[in-house]
């Protein structure tokens, strides 16, 4: 007897799940999906912090409704993020969701949620699987064409006139995206395409590589604590003096605390910097350092511009999403003034914007930040969207 | 050239091997004298990274940050102990795994609510953080020098303990034969709890020696138990000899597969191929070899039972 | 040529610079029960391995119904009909005491690769194994865990599972080790009616039971077999006296 | 102690079962009925969340219940059996990529490449013991894990996103998520009153005693290693199947699948339900995925609270959740 008491408490333990809140829709739901444990963790941290610093800077509202923003962590496991983003389409009828950080995630749950008719706002990977044939008028994108980041780079090498470079990263699928970003404007030789193994901490081997082959430049791209750890031992190999360090998503400020004075002077490709000197953005980095103690970095910004993205709409059509084309084409103007000034989307959903080129500095307060160089690209937009349809 | 560069490699290989044998030192003396299956030996490395990046942010000094660090691994270890571990010691295997991982679960939610997500920096002296001029061209990091020097040296220090001292006679006995240990009369809690605090301490050095290298983030002890494991079981259990030869072995096997690996399927392969397949089998090569081992020596190489 | 069922021929067992068994030869006879004798540390439980295959020979043959099984595992023997007891007793703890017998019914009649069908509710394996345990008094005691049991009822289950596995030939490694008076004379009394079946090597410490059912004796000293032959010529035997019996009667 | 067993002990063979393994029934056949009914919790409204979450609970139950095979029945504590699940899933996305969506072929592709690889690695693998089972089973794990992650033609790391569920007969009658339920449902179902006929057949029987002590099991016949190697491969099978069924439900495939990781989860699944009772995995993964799901959703560091319940279990409920329930019995 008594155990069909327990599974009785079983079972409903397993409705509860159903039960918690499916409410009247009086509010603005929105879902954010980031990477909160595991490798990406801070990344996603600061993708969540920069969301709600914008819900706050709202005032908590959108078009005169509430605004419930909901949390979860992919845990940067695909199926893992299926299951929570479904249970955010499903049991918290969400209007947006906000996320995720890493392409392969987003290539989980794209489908999921575009499927739903809900709109998928991508505070940062944007991958060109999405750009062109395979578009979606409910997917956007507040960062980039991952290709152009990496493009800046390859034109800055061949502006600066290197003649043979070294390419280093990951061996995934994005790390294949940067070889072929730094092809696009670069010409010269290119003496190794490295593939490193997704995961690997200890660089020494590749980069006594390095120092025996002796290119004119470094291009990599080694996001989170791989690139910490290329950082920290690139300097102690004694390269840094040597051979210039071009980077994307390998010095930021999400890695900065951990580089410190070893990523002084590298250089990065970027849509923005903390130094960007447009009213809304010096607004920005000031309130997120006095919010969070920390210096933002990209994903802080392009996720505080996804819910500016997501306000306008809501705004454009008072408050009334349920005629979807209409709220489409509402997101599709971008009718916010992004931290970043200048900014619109291509017919695909990705931006058109400028790109810089940037440069790691100490700050006088003893913190580190990227600073802008130079603008590399102006109001650029990625060559995937003639393919896709939508216009 | 090559050949400097090839050396420099082994050089390499052998930095990283003396960090696996400093971690799993520690894990294969527990598994070998307690008969007990530690997951949570890689928290351990994780909490001795933390510790020193704590302390060494606290005093500005990281050789006092490293003074700090070692006894409080030390008495992190022995808390553990006493706590948990104490009580799984005549469990079966699967009991141990089971708990040892709901630590490291904790363990690594715990470090990033404390310290945050974000990888932590530690600093070393100016005099140690450059590098040293090998031969023309060729530098080398001084702080891998010294991780090079300070393994050799806990390693010869090890085994003049495990060999030459009666604490040492009772380690490898307990290693080879645990109830005939405590049948002599030797106070076999007391043994445990040394040899447990020995690993435990030995570990968060490792993790101490390579955090300012290494990102000091959570779960970076979580591959690093894989690895030890892995020297552990190749080495034979319980087998200080057997797990420093095989920590070396992995260190070289691992870091010149990367490096060989698509040079020597180049000459098989047409160049894409060989890369593409280089890039496949190299990580795979540590377990390929492991496999090996147990086929030919099921036991490891120097099975500490009879 | 000899037809005797069981030959032993020049085995031997080191286990590392220790010699274990030393040249060991001795035949087992049809009908015969061989009891094998010796102070503790003789060997006799290794040679007891070696022969069902617990442990391989470093060297020499052993020939059992006509066949050379000396590379065989413990396994193929067992098939063949060399089966075996342990001297300390080897059951199935968790099985019930005839769930003990009906396996090694099972691994006797038709094939184990089979995976439909419910074997605790086979008639044919369960009717065998209980024949087997009421044979060995345990008939009340079927449905009993196996590990529950009294140490006296295991080394009778121990014996009723060896017969349950067809033997041609019983390998008795010191059944009556640790029994009392009572168990001890009903073992012997199951062993006086077994040896009339097949013929048995036992191995055992209690001499009372060795010299009332044994037809002959071999003495293993220090992994040798120093003398064989009828209860009584090892008795009288003053080598045998010295080296092993005269300790016992001191 | 031993008398009051003797109360229960039959007198005569046909009884040897004990006879409270009627009862034994009991708390499968609620699970069961548990998971029939879930489907009806669109009552409520959200039933698309639950369906997939109760989907997933379920594919992870049947990869954990093969894997009780192995632990419980067999004592062969596989670390590496996550790597059937990503046979499993990376057959179904592989074939589909290539325009092969036919349901049957791609479960055929399925088990026939688990039965190899189990096959293979098996032979190997049992010649060790103890310990050293558990890595080298490990070992081929990762070796399979980066495999998928240098396959760039199918996504390398990043994975593989399938263009359309399974089709059986010809139609997508799979892509309805009360479809996709009840066919994980049926084939859990199935699964466990297979695995259940077979440990209580010969070959089962076999099994056990091997797991209750090898050496006796030689001794009369048996020869461990050929037993031990069919349930090495009838587990990786299951085990196969259910990746077959995450790669449908989630409609992606990763390398992450065969992580050793994810070997981890299903050990832990397995014990928190109890070792050996077919049923207790079922109940370990319903656990376990909703404690993550219900904690996570109320904080962010759940697994702070999630670490020490698994060292309680461990420590003080032995036998695991299933051991709970019978101690009351």
């Amino acid at each position: 007897m008594k155990q069909s008491f327990k599974l009785a408490g079983l079972a409903a333990l397993m409705m509860s799940v159903s039960a918690i809140p499916a409410m009247a829709q009086e509010k603005i739901k929105v879902g954010v999906i980031v990477s909160l444990s595991g490798a990406g963790a801070v990344l996603g941290q600061q993708a969540r912090d920069g969301f709600n610093l914008a819900v706050k800077d709202l005032g908590g509202k959108m078009g005169g409704k509430d605004v419930e923003v909901i949390v979860v962590d992919d845990e940067l496991k695909p199926d893992v993020a299926v299951t929570k983003v479904k249970g955010l389409l499903e049991r918290d009828k969400v209007d947006f969701v906000v996320g995720p950080i890493f392409s392969n995630i987003l290539g989980a749950i794209h489908k999921p949620v575009t499927e739903n008719k809900t709109f998928l706002i991508s505070p940062n990977a944007g991958p060109s699987s999405y750009a062109g044939k395979e578009c979606n008028p409910y997917f956007y994108v507040t960062s980039y064409q991952n290709d152009q980041i990496h493009q800046i780079l390859g034109n800055v090498a061949q502006k600066r006139g290197y003649k043979k470079i070294y390419l280093m990263t990951p061996n995934y699928q994005a790390g294949k995206d940067f070889v072929a970003g730094v092809k696009m404007d670069f010409k010269g030789e290119i003496l190794e395409e490295s593939f490193i193994p997704l995961g690997t901490l200890d660089f020494q081997a590749e980069l006594s590589k390095i120092a025996s082959m002796k290119p004119d430049a470094v291009l990599t791209f080694m996001p989170g604590g791989m690139g910490v750890n290329l950082v920290k031992q690139y300097k102690q190999a004694g390269l840094l003096d040597r051979i210039p360090f071009l980077s994307t998503f390998t010095v930021d400020e999400s890695t900065l605390p951990a580089q410190q004075d070893a990523a002084i002077g590298m250089f990065g490709g970027s849509n923005w910097a903390p130094t960007l000197d447009t009213p809304q953005n010096k607004k920005f980095v000031a309130e997120y350092e006095k919010a969070y103690n920390s210096v933002p970095a990209t994903y802080a910004f392009q996720s505080y511009d996804a819910a500016m993205l997501i306000n306008s709409a809501v705004v454009a059509v008072k408050g009334d999403l349920s005629d979807k084309a209409k709220v489409a084409a509402a997101m599709k103007k971008a009718d916010f003034p992004s931290i970043r000034g200048g900014f619109k989307f291509s017919n695909n959903g990705y931006p058109v914007q400028d790109f810089f080129l940037t440069k790691v500095a100490k700050r006088a307060d003893g913190k580190f930040q990227t600073e802008i160089v130079e603008k590399v690209f102006s109001n650029y937009g990625d060559r995937y969207a003639k393919d896709c349809a939508a216009q | 050239m090559t050949l400097t560069l090839a050396l420099v490699q082994i050089l390499n290989g052998l930095q990283f091997g003396l960090i696996l044998f400093l971690i799993a030192a520690g894990l294969t003396l527990v598994f070998g004298v307690m008969d007990f299956i530690n997951l949570a030996h890689g928290v351990q490395y994780m909490v001795g990274a933390y510790l020193v990046a704590a302390f060494t942010a606290m005093t500005g000094s990281f050789v006092a940050g490293l003074a700090l660090a070692l006894p409080a691994a030390l008495i992190f270890g022995l808390l553990l102990e006493v706590l948990i571990f104490r009580h799984l010691y005549d469990r079966d295997h699967l009991d141990q795994v089971l708990a040892t991982f709901g630590v490291i679960i904790f363990l690594n939610q715990a470090v990033k609510y404390i310290w945050g997500a974000a990888p932590l920096n530690v600093s070393i002296p100016d005099a140690l953080s450059g590098a040293v001029e090998i031969t023309d061209g060729m530098l080398y990091p001084v702080w891998r020098l010294v991780i090079i020097a300070v393994g050799l040296a806990v390693g010869l220090a090890l085994y003049l303990v495990v060999n030459k001292t009666k604490l040492g006679m009772l380690v490898r006995a307990g290693a080879s034969n645990a109830a005939m240990v405590s049948a002599l009369g030797v106070n076999i809690r007391l043994l445990f709890t040394i040899v447990f605090g020995v690993g435990a301490m030995l570990a968060g050095f490792a993790g101490a020696m390579v955090a300012p290298i290494l990102s000091v983030e959570p779960g970076m002890g979580d591959n690093v138990l894989i690895l030890a494991f892995v020297v552990i079981v190749i080495g034979g259990i319980g087998s200080i000899r057997g797990a420093f030869i095989a920590a070396l072995l992995i260190g070289l096997v691992d870091t010149l597969g990367r490096f060989f690996a698509p040079t020597l399927l180049k000459l098989l392969l047409d160049p894409s191929a060989a890369s593409q397949t280089g890039r496949a089998i190299a990580p795979m090569l540590i377990y390929i070899l492991m496999a090996a081992v147990l086929f030919f020596r099921p036991s490891g190489l120097f099975p500490s039972k009879q | 040529m000899s037809n005797a069922p069981l030959q032993l021929q020049n085995i031997c067992k080191n286990y590392g610079a220790l010699r274990v068994t030393d040249d060991v030869s001795l035949n087992i006879e049809a009908g015969e029960l061989h009891a094998i004798i010796g102070p503790n540390g003789a060997g006799k439980t290794t040679l007891i391995h070696q022969i069902s295959g617990h442990a391989q020979s470093d060297s020499g043959r052993i020939i059992f119904d006509g066949q050379d099984v000396s590379r065989l595992p413990m396994a193929e023997r067992a098939r063949m009909g060399l089966v075996r007891s342990f001297q300390i007793t080897s059951i199935l703890p968790r099985f019930s005491a005839l769930e003990n017998v009906a396996i090694a019914v099972q691994a006797r009649s038709g094939s184990s690769f089979s995976f439909l069908g419910n074997a605790s509710k086979e008639p044919a394996l369960n009717d065998t194994a209980m024949t087997l345990l009421s044979r060995f008094g345990l008939a009340a005691r079927a449905g009993v865990p196996a590990g529950q049991m009294s140490h006296g009822e295991k080394r009778q289950l121990e014996i009723a599972i060896a017969l349950a596995a067809k033997p041609k030939l019983l390998l008795l490694d010191e059944p009556l080790a640790g029994t009392s008076h009572d168990e001890s004379q009903r073992l012997i009394n199951t062993l006086q009616e077994l040896r009339k079946e097949l013929p048995i090597v036992l191995i055992e410490h209690d001499m009372d039971a060795v010299f009332a059912l044994a037809d002959r004796v071999s003495v293993l000293v220090y992994g040798r077999i120093i003398a064989s032959g009828s209860p009584q010529s090892i008795r009288d035997n003053a080598e045998v006296r010295a080296a092993y019996l005269g300790e016992e009667a001191a | 102690m031993n008398n009051l067993v003797d109360l229960d002990t039959p007198a005569s063979p046909a009884l040897a079962t004990p006879p409270r393994a009627s009862r034994a029934y009991v708390l499968p056949l609620i699970v069961f009925a548990i998971f029939a009914l879930v489907p009806l919790s669109a009552l409520w409204g959200s039933q698309s969340f639950i369906l997939a979450l109760v989907t997933r609970i379920m594919i992870l139950a049947l990869a954990a219940m093969s894997l009780d095979l192995l632990i419980g029945y067999g004592a062969m504590i596989s670390f590496g059996h996550a790597a059937y699940v990503g046979l499993g899933a990376y057959s179904v996305a592989i074939l589909a990529s290539h325009g092969i969506t036919d349901g049957f072929i791609q479960l055929a592709v399925a088990l026939g490449v688990s039965l190899i690889f189990a096959l293979f690695t098996g032979a190997i693998s049992l010649r060790t013991k103890g310990v050293y089972f558990i890595m080298i089973t490990l070992a081929f794990g990762q070796m399979l894990f980066f495999l998928g992650t240098s396959l760039a033609a199918y996504g390398g790391d990043d994975g593989l996103t399938l263009a359309s569920r399974s089709m059986f007969f010809g139609s997508k009658f799979l892509k309805n998520d009360v479809a996709m339920y009840y066919v994980a449902f049926g084939v859990l179902l199935g699964a466990y009153l297979l695995l259940r006929a077979i440990v209580a057949s010969r070959f089962g029987r076999v099994l056990r005693g091997i797991r209750e002590n090898p050496v006796r099991m030689e001794a009369i016949g048996f020869a461990p290693y050929r037993y031990q190697l069919t349930a090495y491969v009838i587990a990786g099978m299951i085990a196969g199947v259910s990746g077959f069924l995450l790669a449908n439900q989630t409609e992606f495939v990763s390398p992450a699948y065969t992580a050793w990781q994810r070997s981890g989860d299903l050990i832990f699944v397995l014990v928190l339900g109890g070792l050996g009772s077919l049923h207790g995995a079922i109940i370990g993964a319903a656990v376990f995925s909703l404690l993550a799901d219900i904690l996570s959703h109320y904080t962010e560091n759940w697994a702070l609270i999630f670490g020490p319940i698994l060292i309680l279990v461990v420590l003080y409920a032995r036998g695991g959740i299933t051991g709970l329930f019978g101690s009351k019995l």
